[in-house]
């Protein structure tokens, strides 16, 4: 298939033709094409339907302003809805559909909703689907959702890695058109580290797309000489295809690098990367957009803006259209006709708004003054333009110019204001820029060639100058400055039909005057009632337009009816992008217990506690389900001895001469008296007075304590402990050092606990009941003089112990114990069956410290000295937490033993009715226990402890279920602790 | 001027033209009954429940920027009541019944969309939590149900089941949970309370307060002052600016909450779903677009914008529970200013100033309170006592002790 | 954001954990007479100011140091950066 | 003779691997020990060190060798310092609190960690990708020393050589540390 449009110049590869697809059907274009240049080479104008009246639409733009030419690209998991054409580089085998039709792109059925445009004006939707009430959800929302969208996901598990990374410079330049080109020149000289990042597949900006010159060459060569020589400066990177998308506190910046999206296939590397990039200093050269002027039937396939349409003349070899018409407020839209007509594409007339004199020679163009287009003809293409005067042109391309606007988006990300220039009748950046940015070119208004060059020097060198650097002396590259004038219209008022604004949403001006009469009338109700703005191109060539409207309206100048600020991404930035490396197993790091090797080969199945991974069960042949191995866990350990690894508990080394002092503080109970040997339980508040954590530390020397803290809670108790420390006792003399990952610590527990422990425990090393009775602690040395530290402690009611060996050696320990336990029958416990007990025992855990109830609901309000301050202590004491009906945890069984506890039943009393006035708490935990061979539960009740034998129900609606149960006291084995002292 | 299909459908056929103003542009009276500051949804909706069901319609709602600037016009449109403790879940419930009938009551379509909102579930203790929250929920009168994971890897295959670091072990729906468009609430607010009579000022910024021997007398205003009987702040992320200028500091910070939404899509989710534990909810509105967020970015501020680690956060978060959105894009992202309270929960209340009324600490509760923040704050202006349903958002529960803090985080306003 | 560590130089506020307002250091004596209501103040009670706000941030992936800032909650413009425990040794909290 | 004997397993023990243009590998034998100045004991403490090592202790953020090059002193703090040398046995806290005379305390922070060095003409690269730190040759000098967060991960980062550097993580996570480096290093090839 030829390529019709395709003509001569430009900076496409023609040696590399590239083979593509659109809705099926085959083309070719060129390496150095996009979709969009490639479409129109091929002849292809409809390219897509808009989002609310399915108008057939074609390509407006060249760049990433795009509101029309989106697509979806690739297929099957790579399919990527919403993709612009303007920007999508052309590759061999790319795959391109259309979207947002019923049918085919050329009849779609949805078209339909065209004809009834006049009852779908601005926000019809919120004044009806009101009635019958229940029609809403059955009926009219799924109508509008399906309507609603333009591309489709794939549904299917993105198949594409992304990465992300960390980049610093002294100035970071924004575009690397001429101003930004000039800049990075500038500032690479000096030596500065310079970043120059280009959202473009070839750097230069407008450079490609003009026929302008620079030092006496072409523009496009001086920026690939400009390049070069860049590319040759160790202390500048250039990054192109990479959009800087958002403007971050101190001088940090988004921005998105496509390393792949131009390649048929990613081949196992990240198809973008997110960057964040430090600057000290920031140049944003991000140039301008044209904008359109409305009128009548302005959004048909061919009509373009006329900076568009040069740049498929100029930079790729494509001519819009075979006959084309220019409509102009400014000079700009001149250039256009000229460069066409330079290439032998006919300009047929070229109608300028101004009663003045033509701005240049175009030959065989004829020149309309003082006139504009009305309307236009050709349904799925343009075939007429109808001017004011009511003549008719035959054209199949319009190039509109209705001037140009700053590409300021950067500079609102930070909530700054733009300010309205009345000579460049457009907004350019405020004062209140984000910090560390300055803005060069047309971003700044600086609006012809020669004013962007000089000042992307400058402003790069008056950039580096604050940061010490010494700015080169070279010279800002020559230029002409092209004629600018432009006198401004924004939509023709004689248009009888409806004109579009924004092409996308389908918001007219129309719209925009029934939004004026129903009130809304600052520039935010109006793109909230309208939609306006808010499409995928959110707003680029819009959102200007609809303000002078606006403006027109209300009869006041364009600033004071508002500006409009524009917030991150610059450009939309894919989530896959922004979620890196956070994918799967990988959205968070693993941690893993030093005896997780061996668990894994012993039929453990493992729980995420955190980020750990514990050993939740360990599953022998013949079990039926996890109840089985569970019961078995407890009943083994109960019977003889267990061993469980709980290395996760935060353990934090604290020494100093003020150690004991600083454990007062952050400790409810008091640890001055602790002697050196002994462990003691610990119970720590919030400063409001509620439980916070709870744990052991052991006096391991005068000045040196271990702790432990819960698994949850590691991190932020030493966090709040170093806020004590540096904040509210800065001088005391204590240190923290967390050694939760240095050392392998398992819990050996079972009335055989000791025996084994002796076969492991060298033999210099007293542990008899005697020498190292209940709470003792003390350094020891195992297997021969591999140091250790043994806790003679107990979460599970047994005589236990906790061992803690160096952790390299966790893997050989947990073996150690099995081997040295087999006499014994030992058996390793899991994270259930260490819930068991601790229910069994009573004892409160996660469920009960939920960070809502305090040391008098758990029982525990005896533990707070009244001898000293700590944490919490005051705060604790406030009536409302002090009630006498305050729920107290207690124990609870089924009056029917066969029932099975449900946690987060909530207890009524008996004859009352289930409803929140009747609450008396709620249960906390259940197990079944092995032990007594009936299901057993914690839970808070009002006043509980003064309940003891009660029946209550325990309700649970969400099952829609409830049962009696008796409060019981919450040590449910061996309440006088006779085991774990034996 | 009743909406309705047939008004569309006459107005259609002559052009559109005869489409009256939503609401009046009044100048503002030098007294009212009753002057709201902060013409955002709680505030309007304060003015139309005023003025309807406790028949007060000398109001003035003044408001320094354009009405429903405030967080009303840059939520994350869910609407839930799906609270635990007795000072929020009937409050929340209320206002989900008045969410229910909002759009016959008030002649507005809002698009209240009750399509489900579904919390995941990840761990044993989390379940164990989110039951206990699903009972209370029924115990006050709402509907809760709870998933296992079967049930939910048919309904949303798309969910990360296989390969989570984090797997989903079920999780909690309110189905009556949803997504309402929030705008057009405020739009439907101000346009019911200012056809009963109710002044909305908009571009009117108060800049102090009245003060005498303990009273508040009126309020003075960038358009000169203003008397009333009755002062009710209602601006939630600015409260600790405006009620500093009547002296008062408050158990309250103000941090931003960014929010996000991608490019429109066809649709992909059915309801709302929340990963609690990648810091991620989302939902998809009614143009296609998938409006999501995370958590707060945690430093006090009023800058209504955030920064990148959270919008990372968020994204991680997002595609650890749902890869199939890697594809869709980013369009969009937005900070709005919350009251982060010091239990996480709200304050409609009196303050010891006489005829100054407080209303705020919502955290990002409040657009699905917005209903019954506006009724019961009414109520307590009108009637000079708490509704029952908002009996325990009082500003001295810290001092008594009598916290409401549904996280159990304590009173470090940025964990909430 | 980035914090200017007085002592690590510029670093990316994602290495710090934010606290609160810096009176957090001021924390009354619990055998004051006005205990009570000192406490409940100090608990829960903030300025919250929009503009310069003096708090603490923790470097936890950093050097464990507690920091108090003075930023302004307008523009996020950090104009000190002071090591805590000086400000709380200042503010005579040395025992 | 016991009857029973542990081996040693460090979780990326013997790990070592070349990349195009980088190195990976796990040190052999890597003791760590923190050491913590007393309040009102820092001159001692630091005198101390001087003694002990033949240098004196560096600035936060900065780290040097002992006089023989065997030991390198990181300080991390105003108040806390790692020493980080090679011994096989876990028996160091002792030998440096006794090379210290208990002018300082010390803890064992050898099984906390895990080391990881990068080394080469494109390890920077790879860095670039997790570590969110200016580690540029002029920026991050010979000796630098900081902790940062990579991946999710707390890491220490110590520049060793041209271009070398040895990064400290968490052992728990050991092997999620070694993927996200590996993955840096896969990503940039």
């Amino acid at each position: 298939m030829t390529q019709p449009n395709r003509i001569e110049g430009g900076q496409v590869d023609r040696s590399k033709e590239v083979k593509f697809t659109f809705n099926g059907k085959n083309m070719r274009g060129y390496a150095g094409d996009t979709l969009a240049s490639a479409l129109l080479a091929n002849g292809q104008r409809l390219v897509g339907r808009s989002f609310k009246y399915h108008r057939p639409r074609g390509i407006l733009t060249c760049g990433s302003e795009e509101p029309n030419a989106l697509v979806q690209l690739r297929s099957g998991a790579h399919q990527e809805p919403n993709t612009r054409a303007t920007v999508t580089e052309l590759f061999d085998g790319l795959t391109a559909t259309s979207q947002n039709h019923r049918g085919s792109l050329e009849h779609d059925l949805m078209a339909v909703t065209d004809l009834l445009a006049p009852f779908l004006s601005a926000g019809f939707y919120y004044k009806t689907f009101m009635w019958p009430k229940a029609f809403w959800e059955k009926l009219y929302e799924p109508m509008i959702r399906k309507s609603a969208g333009l591309g489709s996901l794939s549904m299917q598990d993105d198949p594409d890695s992304y990465d992300k990374g960390f980049l610093h410079c002294d100035l970071l330049v924004i575009g690397a058109g001429p101003a930004g080109l000039s800049a990075a020149l500038a500032a690479g000289r000096s030596g500065a580290r310079v970043i120059l990042a280009d959202e473009d597949f070839t750097p230069g900006g407008r450079l490609n797309a003009e026929t302008l010159e620079i030092d006496g060459m072409g523009g496009a060569d001086w920026a690939a000489q400009a390049l070069a020589e860049l590319a040759a400066m160790d202390n500048v990177r250039v990054m192109t295809r990479t959009t800087v998308y958002g403007a971050y506190d101190h001088g940090i910046y988004g921005a998105l690098e496509r390393c792949t999206d131009h390649l048929a296939s990613s081949d196992g590397k990240p198809r973008q990367i997110l960057w964040r990039i430090y600057s000290k200093r920031a140049v944003l050269a991000a140039g301008s957009t044209e904008r359109p002027i409305a009128f009548g039937n302005n959004d048909r396939p061919g009509i373009m803006l006329a900076g568009a349409v040069r740049a498929y003349v100029n930079r790729f070899g494509v001519t819009p259209g075979q006959q084309v018409a220019v409509f102009t407020n400014n000079d700009d839209g001149w250039r256009t006709a000229a460069d066409l007509a330079a290439k032998g594409v006919e300009v047929t007339n070229i109608i300028d708004t101004r009663d003045a004199p033509a701005v240049c020679d175009v030959p065989g163009a004829r020149h309309i003054r003082n006139a504009a287009v009305m309307d236009t003809v050709g349904r799925k293409g343009l075939k007429s333009v109808t001017l004011t005067s009511g003549q008719v042109i035959p054209a199949d391309c319009l190039a509109v110019s209705g001037g140009w606007n700053p590409n300021v988006h950067l500079t609102c990300h930070q909530r700054g204001r733009p300010e309205w220039r009345d000579d460049i009748s457009a907004f350019v950046p405020g004062r209140d820029l984000p910090v560390g940015m300055a803005v060069a070119g047309a971003a700044n208004g600086a609006m012809t060639l020669a004013a962007a060059l000089t000042e992307g020097r400058d402003v790069a060198n008056a950039q580096i100058k604050d940061l010490g650097f010494t700015a080169s002396r070279k010279t800002a590259p020559k230029a002409e400055d092209e004629p600018r004038d432009c006198a401004p219209m924004w939509h023709v008022g004689e248009s009888k039909n409806r004109a579009w604004v924004d092409q996308q949403n389908d918001v007219t001006v129309k719209d925009i005057k029934q939004s004026y009469r129903e009130g809304f009338r600052s520039v935010e109700h109006l793109k909230r009632y309208t939609t306006l703005g808010m499409a995928t191109d959110q707003g680029k060539t819009a959102n200007i337009p609809a303000l002078a409207i606006m403006a027109e309206c209300t009869g006041k100048s364009i600033p004071e009816t508002g500006t409009t600020i524009f917030r991150p991404p610059y450009t939309p930035i894919p989530l896959g992008a922004l979620g890196g490396r956070a994918r799967g197993k990988d959205f968070r790091p693993y941690r893993l217990t030093p005896s997780h090797d061996w668990a894994s080969k012993n039929g453990a199945t493992f729980v995420e506690v955190g980020n750990w991974l514990r050993a939740q069960w360990y599953a022998r042949p013949g079990e039926q389900g996890w109840r089985d191995s569970v019961d078995r866990e407890v009943v083994m350990t109960r019977n003889s001895v267990g061993i469980c690894d709980v290395t996760t508990l935060g353990k934090i080394d604290i020494q100093g001469k003020d150690a004991a002092d600083f454990l007062n503080v952050v400790y409810a109970n008091a640890f001055g008296k602790l002697p050196v040997g002994k462990v003691r339980y610990g119970l720590m508040l919030r400063e409001d007075g509620i439980c916070y954590d709870d744990g052991t530390t052991a006096r391991m020397g005068e000045n040196h304590f271990v702790m432990t803290t819960t698994t949850a809670n590691a991190v932020l108790v030493f966090r709040r402990m170093e806020f004590v420390r540096q904040c509210l006792c800065p001088d005391m003399d204590v240190h923290l050092i967390s050694t939760t990952d240095g050392w392998a610590q398992f819990a050996v527990a079972g009335p055989n606990a000791r025996n084994l422990l002796r076969k492991v425990v060298d033999e210099d090393h007293d542990i008899s009941n005697e020498a190292f009775p209940f709470m003792a602690c003390g350094e020891v040395t195992v297997c021969g003089g591999t140091p250790a530290r043994l806790f003679r402690i107990s979460f599970s009611g047994e005589l236990a112990y906790e061992i803690a060996v160096p952790a390299r050696y966790g893997n050989a320990m947990i073996e150690v114990l099995m081997k040295a336990g087999e006499e014994f029958d030992a058996v390793p416990y899991g994270t259930e069956a260490l819930g068991v007990m601790r229910i069994e025992k009573g004892h409160a855990a996660g469920n009960e410290l939920n960070g809502q109830t305090t040391a008098l609901n758990l029982g525990l309000g005896g533990m707070v000295s009244a001898k000293k301050d700590c944490i919490g202590k005051t705060l604790a004491q406030r009536p409302e937490m002090n009630r006498d009906d305050a729920i107290r945890l207690v124990g609870f069984r089924p009056v029917d033993r066969s029932l099975k506890l449900i946690a987060g039943s909530h207890f009524i009393n008996q004859d009352e009715e289930a409803v929140m006035a009747n609450d008396q708490g709620w249960m906390t935990s259940v197990a079944y226990s092995p032990s007594l061979g009936h299901s057993i539960g914690l839970g808070f009740i009002k006043s509980g402890h003064e309940r003891m034998g009660e029946i209550v129900r325990a309700v649970s609606p969400i099952h829609d279920t409830e049962m009696d149960v008796e409060i019981v006291s919450a040590h449910f084995i061996d309440p006088e602790g006779e085991r774990l002292r034996a | 001027m009743r909406y309705s299909a047939f008004k569309i459908f006459t107005q259609g056929l002559t052009g559109n033209k005869g489409w009256k103003p939503v609401w009046r542009e009044p100048d503002p009276k030098p007294e009212y009954e009753v002057v709201i500051i902060g013409g955002g949804g709680h505030g309007l909706s304060t003015a139309y429940y005023l003025a309807k069901e406790y028949g007060i319609t000398n109001v003035a709602v003044l408001e320094k920027g354009w009405l429903g600037s405030g967080n009303i016009g840059r939520n994350t449109t869910i609407i839930r009541s799906n609270y635990m403790l007795p000072g929020n879940e009937p409050f929340y419930e209320f206002s989900m019944k008045l969410w229910e009938n909002l759009e016959q009551d008030f002649n507005y379509n809002a698009m209240i969309s009750q399509r489900s909102i579904l919390n995941l579930v990840h761990s044993d203790a989390q379940r164990d939590a989110f039951i206990r929250r699903g009972n209370a929920m029924f115990l006050a009168g709402a509907d809760a149900e709870y998933a296992d994971a079967d049930q939910l890897r048919r309904e949303l295959p798309f969910l990360d089941f296989d390969n989570a670091r984090f797997p989903i072990k079920g999780g909690l729906y309110q189905r009556r949970g949803g997504t309402v468009r929030h705008d057009a609430v405020a739009w439907g607010y101000a346009r019911g309370a200012d056809s009963r009579g109710v002044d909305i000022i908009q571009n009117c910024e108060v800049t102090g307060f009245d003060i005498q021997n303990g009273t508040c007398r009126g309020v003075e205003t960038s358009r000169g002052p203003i008397r009333a009987k009755k002062i009710a702040v209602c601006v939630a992320g600015s409260s600790g600016r405006v009620m500093a200028k009547a002296g008062m500091r408050l158990p309250i910070e103000s941090h931003v909450l960014q929010a996000f939404v991608s490019e429109g899509l066809k649709p992909v989710l059915p309801g709302v779903i929340t990963f609690g534990a990648g810091h991620f909810y989302v939902s998809q509105s009614d143009k296609g677009g998938l409006v999501f967020g995370g958590d707060i970015d945690g430093y006090n501020t009023y800058a209504q914008r955030g920064n990148l680690p959270v919008v990372e956060d968020v994204a991680e978060g997002g595609m650890a529970i749902m890869p199939i959105i890697g594809r869709a894009r980013l369009l969009r992202s937005w900070g709005g200013v919350m009251d982060m309270s010091m239990d996480g929960s709200p304050f409609i209340d009196k303050t010891h100033i006489g005829g100054l009324y407080f209303n705020g600490g919502w955290c990002y509760g409040g657009f699905k309170a917005t209903p019954a923040s506006g009724f019961c704050y009414a109520h307590l202006l009108a009637r000079d006592t708490p509704h029952p349903v908002a009996t325990e958002m009082r500003l001295d529960r810290f001092r008594r002790g009598h916290l409401i803090d549904e996280k159990g985080q304590g009173n470090q306003p940025n964990l909430h | 954001m980035i914090i200017n560590h007085p002592l690590l130089g510029p670093r990316d506020a994602a290495e710090f954990v934010y606290l609160g307002d810096a009176s957090l250091i001021d924390r009354p004596d619990w055998q004051d007479k006005n205990a009570d209501e000192k406490f409940y103040e100090y608990g829960y009670l903030r300025e919250n100011p929009a503009g310069k706000h003096q708090e603490l941030w923790y470097h936890e992936q950093g050097d464990r140091s507690w920091l108090v800032l003075t930023r302004d909650t307008l523009t996020h413009e950090i104009t000190k950066v002071e090591m805590a425990r000086d400000v709380a040794r200042a503010r005579g909290r040395s025992k | 003779m016991p009857e029973f004997t542990l081996i040693s397993a460090p979780p990326l023990a013997g790990y070592d691997q070349s990349f195009d243009g980088v190195t990976l590998s796990a040190p052999a034998d890597l003791a760590i020990v923190s050491i913590a100045l007393p309040l009102g004991g820092e001159a001692a403490a630091e005198n101390a060190i001087s003694a002990a090592y033949g240098a004196a202790l560096p600035a936060p953020g900065k780290s040097v060798l002992s006089k023989d090059g065997k030991a390198r002193l990181v300080r991390l703090s105003p108040d806390a310092a790692f020493v980080i040398f090679t011994h096989a046995t876990p028996d160091v806290e002792p030998h440096v609190a006794a090379r210290l005379k208990g002018d300082a305390y010390t803890t064992d922070q050898t099984d906390v960690w895990t080391g990881l060095e990068i080394a080469g003409p494109r390890a920077r690269t790879a860095l670039e990708r997790i570590c969110p730190l200016d580690i540029s040759p002029q920026t991050f000098v010979e000796g630098d020393a900081a902790r940062t967060i990579m991946e999710h991960l707390g890491v220490l980062i110590i520049r060793t050589g041209d271009d070398g550097f040895l990064l400290l993580s968490a052992s728990s996570s050991a092997k999620s540390f070694l993927h996200a480096v590996e993955t840096s290093i896969h990503n940039t090839a």
